[in-house]
């Protein structure tokens, strides 16, 4: 029953170690002071028990020094956990540049996930061990939380918005994914695995699932199917070649850039910003594209300024 | 009630005055409306309770011993809502505070009696409103109420529970109100501010919580009632609102209500430990604004509930080192308590016995809230049992451990009768450790990473799990203990006389139970507080 | 208990009258700092969508009849004007006086609500523009308007649901005056409601700008 | 404090400035200035209120008490607003981890000599003008 009995996760990602660290501290804290006042307690309550009912005892009014001191010693603690905490956090909140980045949406109650080659999965993320992985994450309807304990990652899956999460795994196998935000009745069932393998395991695993083309190609052939070209090649919309992560002039005269949440929303909510030069005369596209189309079609617009990129060079 | 007693009724008390139904149910004695809080309370406890119960043994099988996920989901909401709305943050205020306010400043009575019943009507409302939508049908948001789940998703008595919820924050706000007044206004001549019992420092933070805090809960529930009915958009991301305002102002609220919870059982705690140790409070002033300070801070740092939410991470680190602030007073309030003990002379009879297992409990459960207010280690135990064990320790090891001290403590003066000291001490002995063994496996299997609010979990985890419901039902038996003894003393108990402790305070100086008008005439106070061993000095 | 009491302005808790005015007053201040923050909640998000969407919300303010905002305006100040009218002819004990004030600014705050009621929402409800119900704008920027519009209709409405309490309170007043309730050492009612009336004139003072105003009418 | 009777006159002339008040703002808003249009309104409307309170609810003759409870709960709305749109005006702001490796960069380590200007200075800019304040140095 005990075989096995662990106190933390595996530690499979970069930032596992670092976490476990600053865990440890804290619970070395936590113990310290828990053991200082129980012992005190106790030895106070045997030493200076009441032996007698007439017992009148010395009254003591209190001191300045000691109370200075247990002001000053627990907030030297803090704010010593509070920058090691924090610049941990930071690390963890912003992704090398040079991660994959995966998509990943949530709905009740499973996860969607997509490569940037057009593999698609459901409640099982395949990812490569030792590169660092970019989750690009949005919710089809409430709030999810993606959660690995053994990368000490999580962020929640806000609809209406995208959060990202990064890790780089450093050990192969399988690690539990679970959904930590209540989501409603299955919210339990929300659970998958990610599965940690060899780069060229995963290569191998790559071309065996590619079905339906690339993120991007996709995302083309919905650009097609949608007609987006009859305007946005013809300029009667804004072009939108090489905009992808470029900054746009809108009509109210402020600039944007032209980022994931940008084209999404201008996608769904046309007139929410109008590019400079350009009347508000496209329709919305809410409720006839699902989250995933989005994705592929932001992953298209992202691809036709690489494209361009390469061009120019 | 207490009627048929030995002698008790010699005299006229405020139990004794008059009698019926009405003449409970129209009173305006703030002593008769702290009763029928407890009453109601208890009761409340005990269908939070009986949900309790219902979640451990479920939980002992990782795939659900007895429930289905959605039933699951609604016992756990329930539990939740019970407990927090209509157990905990009235536990301490509204009973004892109720009793205690007015005698401690030395009042015939709270500056609005009038209000205060009303108070009760409107909590009863609310509390029967929540009952019957969370049994009858049920809710299944979590107590959280996190939009869009709860505005579009569920279909389920979201509207009747929040409707209820929001009477009954009506009641919190009048009973703060009236607290605040009571302390500005009915002090006793003599009872300037730092000779108050550190009781009413701690009940007038609270109140300053609830004025403030309450409201915005208030309106919050609105908002999302009318998104739920009207699908208006304001958390709705669909039409450019957003769900993350939600939490912002729902813990606006919820979090400073943790200390609704717990400040006052800071102040009982603060009561007992002078009385028991025979001792003056180690550093009066400190403890006082310690109280102070922590209902001002705990304003300051609901952000740290939204670390992960898609809050921005700069907001994220401001919050987080706010929360770190909270640390600071709280500390100084257990070293304090640990320093009246020096040289006292310390006797262990059943409050004292809660007042010492609220301090250990108490240190645990805040010593684990630095690791959530910590950015790094909260990414990894947010939303896990690690939570869930830090609340717990804080509010059942807190607040309900501080609010059983105040009650084996007062119930001489509220009954006028004493209880067997043996069993409350037994009582008291197997809540701490019942509790532990319930809650401490939490803290191990949520840094393993089990997420709450889970009806079905991974096998990995079920060995703590089982640790965890074994422990709940010694503390189930903990809770059951005092339940029988106080209601036999209320009949048989020995007559306790006006000060059976030997504390010291303005409701002892009155008889047991004190007359309705509380005092023979209003006390002229001429000492401090807790002037143990002054005589001789 | 109180009861025995009752006929004397003195509740039985109190030492004096002093004290008892004071916690009187205390009081309402003390709900006041409630309603602040009842309020404020409102005012929090509002906040955050205005700075969100400011095309949209300004648009939205465009829509709305300024004219009749302004006149609205100047009615909850009559009021409020009447209203210390009222607790001043308490204060010197003129019960004819206090009845008149009492009664203009019962009507007053009838006539704020019959206004908004009448001129304003029926008017917006018309044209399309009441989220929820029949929200059938569809220009640019329709969804911040439509989030606009929700503010305006929420805070409006509770602002007149506070107008509707405030009028049922004066009404009981009014009632009490003429029976000859008040006096010189009797007149707390008087001025806690003054205190609450004004409160809610401050709330209106302050949506005034926020709703009608933002963005500018040029 | 009830006690203190105000005259006639004075409130009178409160409800004049009141009057006058409302007309200035509502007058205002005719007059182009951009985003202080707003901001004036919001003054104008904070005038007013404290007139109202300080004559009409006569705190300019209550105890200090009722003050100190007025200007928490302002101070508490205060906090209220500001933590809030700390968050939501951040959002897109993610700091720039200390000693983030070249190898995974985002964009090249920036010396320390550089960090107001490439760093602090453009955050407060989004800031700005995220809050509506356009910054000086982005027109045009």
């Amino acid at each position: 029953m005990w075989q096995g009995f662990q106190i933390r996760p595996d530690q499979a990602s970069t930032i596992a170690q670092g976490v476990d660290y600053l865990y440890y501290f804290l619970t070395a804290i936590d113990l310290f002071f828990t053991a200082v006042i129980f012992l005190t307690i106790v030895y106070f309550a045997l030493r200076y028990r009441r032996r007698s009912e007439q017992d009148q005892p010395k009254q003591i009014e209190g001191s300045l020094p000691l109370e200075i001191a247990w002001i000053l010693i627990p907030l030297g603690i803090c704010v010593v956990v509070f920058l090691w905490g924090t610049s941990l956090f930071i690390r963890n909140s912003r992704p090398p540049a040079a991660s994959t980045e995966i998509f990943v949406v949530g709905k009740q109650w499973m996860w969607k996930l997509q490569h940037p080659e057009g593999v698609e999965e459901i409640n099982e993320l395949h990812v490569p061990v030792n590169q660092p992985i970019k989750l690009t994450m949005t919710s089809e309807d409430v709030i999810h939380d993606f959660s690995v304990p053994a990368f000490r990652v999580k962020k929640d899956v806000v609809p209406g918005m995208y959060t990202t999460l990064w890790f780089q795994a450093t050990k192969t196998g399988r690690f539990d994914l679970y959904c930590d935000q209540y989501c409603g009745t299955n919210h339990s069932l929300m659970r998958g695995e990610v599965i940690v393998m060899e780069p060229t395991e995963y290569e191998q695993w790559l071309s065996g699932g590619i079905r339906g083309g690339t993120m991007a190609q996709s995302g083309a052939k919905l650009y097609d199917q949608m007609a987006c070209i009859t305007c946005h090649g013809t300029g009667k919309g804004p072009s939108l070649t090489g905009i992808y992560g470029k900054p746009v002039k809108l009509s109210d005269g402020k600039t944007v850039v032209a980022d994931d949440a940008y084209l999404r929303e201008s996608v769904l909510y046309p007139s929410a910003k109008i590019v400079e030069g350009y009347r508000p005369i496209m329709p919305t596209f809410k409720g006839q594209v699902t989250e995933e189309q989005l994705l592929q079609l932001i992953a298209y617009i992202k691809s036709l300024s690489s494209q361009e990129g390469k061009a120019s060079k | 009630m207490a009627t048929a007693g030995e002698n008790l009724d010699t005299r006229v008390h405020y139990l004794n005055a008059n009698y019926g139904i009405k003449s409970w149910l129209l009173t305006t004695d703030h002593k008769r409306i702290a009763i029928l809080y407890m009453a109601s309370i208890t009761f409340f406890f005990l269908v939070g309770g009986i949900a309790a119960v219902l979640i451990r043994i479920h939980l002992i099988e990782p795939n659900g011993a007895i429930f289905e996920p959605a039933t699951y989901n609604k016992l756990f909401s329930m539990h939740g809502i019970i407990m927090v709305f209509f157990f905990l943050i009235p536990s301490i205020p509204a009973v004892l505070g109720n009793f205690l306010v007015p005698m401690m400043v030395g009042a015939r009575d709270l500056a609005f009696p009038k209000l205060n019943l009303l108070s009760w009507y409107i909590f009863m409302t609310g509390g029967l409103l929540t009952l019957y939508s969370v049994v009858w049908g049920g809710v299944d948001t979590g107590w959280t109420f996190y939009t869009p789940l709860s505005t579009t998703y569920v279909n389920t008595n979201v509207l009747s529970a929040a409707f209820g919820v929001f009477i009954a924050g009506f009641s919190s706000i009048l009973t703060g109100l009236n607290f605040v007044v009571t302390i500005h206004k009915m002090r006793a001549p003599g009872m300037t501010w730092f000779r108050m019992p550190l009781f009413l420092w701690s009940i007038y933070a609270t109140s300053i919580i609830f004025i403030l805090g309450t409201p915005v809960l208030a309106i919050t529930l609105v908002l999302v009632a009318l998104e739920r009915i009207f699908h208006v958009g304001i958390f709705d991301p669909a039409v450019g609102g957003d769900p993350i305002l939600f939490q912002h102002l729902f813990w606006f609220y919820s979090h400073p209500a943790v200390y609704i919870m717990v400040l006052p059982a800071m102040g009982v705690v603060s009561e007992l430990i002078p009385c028991f140790a025979r001792k003056r409070i180690f550093g009066y002033s400190f403890v006082a604004f310690s109280s102070v300070a922590i209902a001002v801070v705990s304003f300051l740092v609901w952000g740290h509930h939204m670390f992960l939410s898609g809050q921005s991470v700069y907001a994220g680190i401001i919050f987080s080192a706010l929360s770190f602030a909270v640390a600071i007073p709280s500390a100084i309030k257990v070293f304090n308590w640990t320093a009246t003990l020096y040289k006292g002379s310390i006797s262990f009879q059943a409050p004292m016995l809660y007042a010492l297992g609220f301090i250990g409990l108490f240190t645990m459960g805040g010593l684990t809230g630095l690791f959530l207010a910590t950015l790094a280690v909260d990414t990894h135990v947010h939303d896990t049992y690690f939570v869930v064990a830090h609340f717990h320790y804080i509010m059942v090891g807190g607040a309900v451990m501080g609010y059983l001290g105040g009650i084996h403590f007062w119930w001489p003066k509220i009954t006028g009768r004493l209880y067997p000291d043996g069993w409350a001490r037994l009582a008291a002995a197997i809540i701490f450790i019942g509790f532990n063994l319930t809650f401490f496996p939490q803290y191990m299997v949520g840094y393993l990473g089990m997420p709450r609010r889970y009806a079905i979990y991974p096998p990995k985890f079920q060995v703590l799990n089982v640790m965890s419901s074994a422990g709940a039902s010694i503390l189930a038996v903990g809770y059951a203990i005092p339940l029988v003894y106080l209601i036999w003393s209320m009949r048989y108990g020995p007559v306790a006389g006006p000060n059976p402790w030997g504390a010291k305070g303005l409701e002892w100086e009155t008889p047991s139970p004190p007359p309705t008008e509380n005092f023979e005439e209003i006390p002229v106070v001429t000492e401090e507080a807790y002037a143990y061993g002054a005589k001789e000095v | 208990m109180a009861d025995s009491h009752a006929a004397s302005p003195l509740a039985h808790q109190f030492e004096d009258l002093e004290q008892q005015q004071e916690a009187a007053s205390l009081g309402m201040w003390v709900f006041l700092a409630t309603e602040v923050m009842f309020f404020g909640g409102l005012f929090a998000g509002y906040t955050i969508y205005r700075n969100l969407y400011p095309p949209g919300f300004e648009a939205g303010s465009h829509m709305l009849n300024v004219t009749i905002g302004a006149i609205n305006t100047a009615v909850l100040i009559c009021s409020s004007l009447t209203m210390a009218l009222a607790v001043r002819a308490a204060q010197m004990g003129k019960r004819n006086a206090l009845v008149t004030f009492l009664i203009l600014t019962t009507a007053l705050g009838l006539a704020f609500v019959l206004i908004k009621l009448t001129l304003e929402w029926r008017h917006d409800y018309l044209e399309g523009l009441a989220p929820g119900l029949n929200f059938t704008f569809a220009g640019p920027d329709a969804k911040s308007l439509e989030l606009f519009f929700c503010f305006y209709f929420i805070m409006t409405g509770v602002h007149a649901l506070h107008m509707m309490v405030g009028v049922g309170v004066l009404s009981v007043l009014l009632v009490q005056a003429w029976k000859g309730h008040f006096g010189p050492n009797h007149f707390n009612a008087v001025e806690t409601a003054g205190l609450y009336w004004h409160f809610v004139d401050i709330v209106w003072i302050f949506l005034f700008p926020l709703l009608y105003l933002i963005g500018g009418r040029y | 404090m009830q006690d203190h009777l105000v005259p006639k006159s004075l409130y009178f002339l409160i409800f004049g400035s009141l009057m006058a008040l409302t007309a200035l703002t509502t007058g205002m808003a005719y007059v182009d200035m951009g985003q202080w249009n707003t901001i004036v309104a919001l003054i104008i409307a904070g005038c007013k209120a404290t007139l109202v309170a300080l004559f009409f609810m006569h705190l300019r003759w209550s105890p200090r008490l009722m003050r100190v409870v007025l200007l928490s709960a302002l101070l508490w709305l205060a906090i209220l607003i500001s933590l809030t749109t700390t968050d939501f005006f951040s959002r897109d702001w993610t700091p720039i981890p200390e000693g983030w490796e070249e190898s995974s960069l985002v964009r090249p380590p920036i010396p320390p000599g550089n960090l107001i200007s490439q760093v602090l200075k453009p955050s407060l800019h989004r800031y700005l003008s995220a809050l509506g304040v356009p910054p000086r140095a982005s027109s045009s």
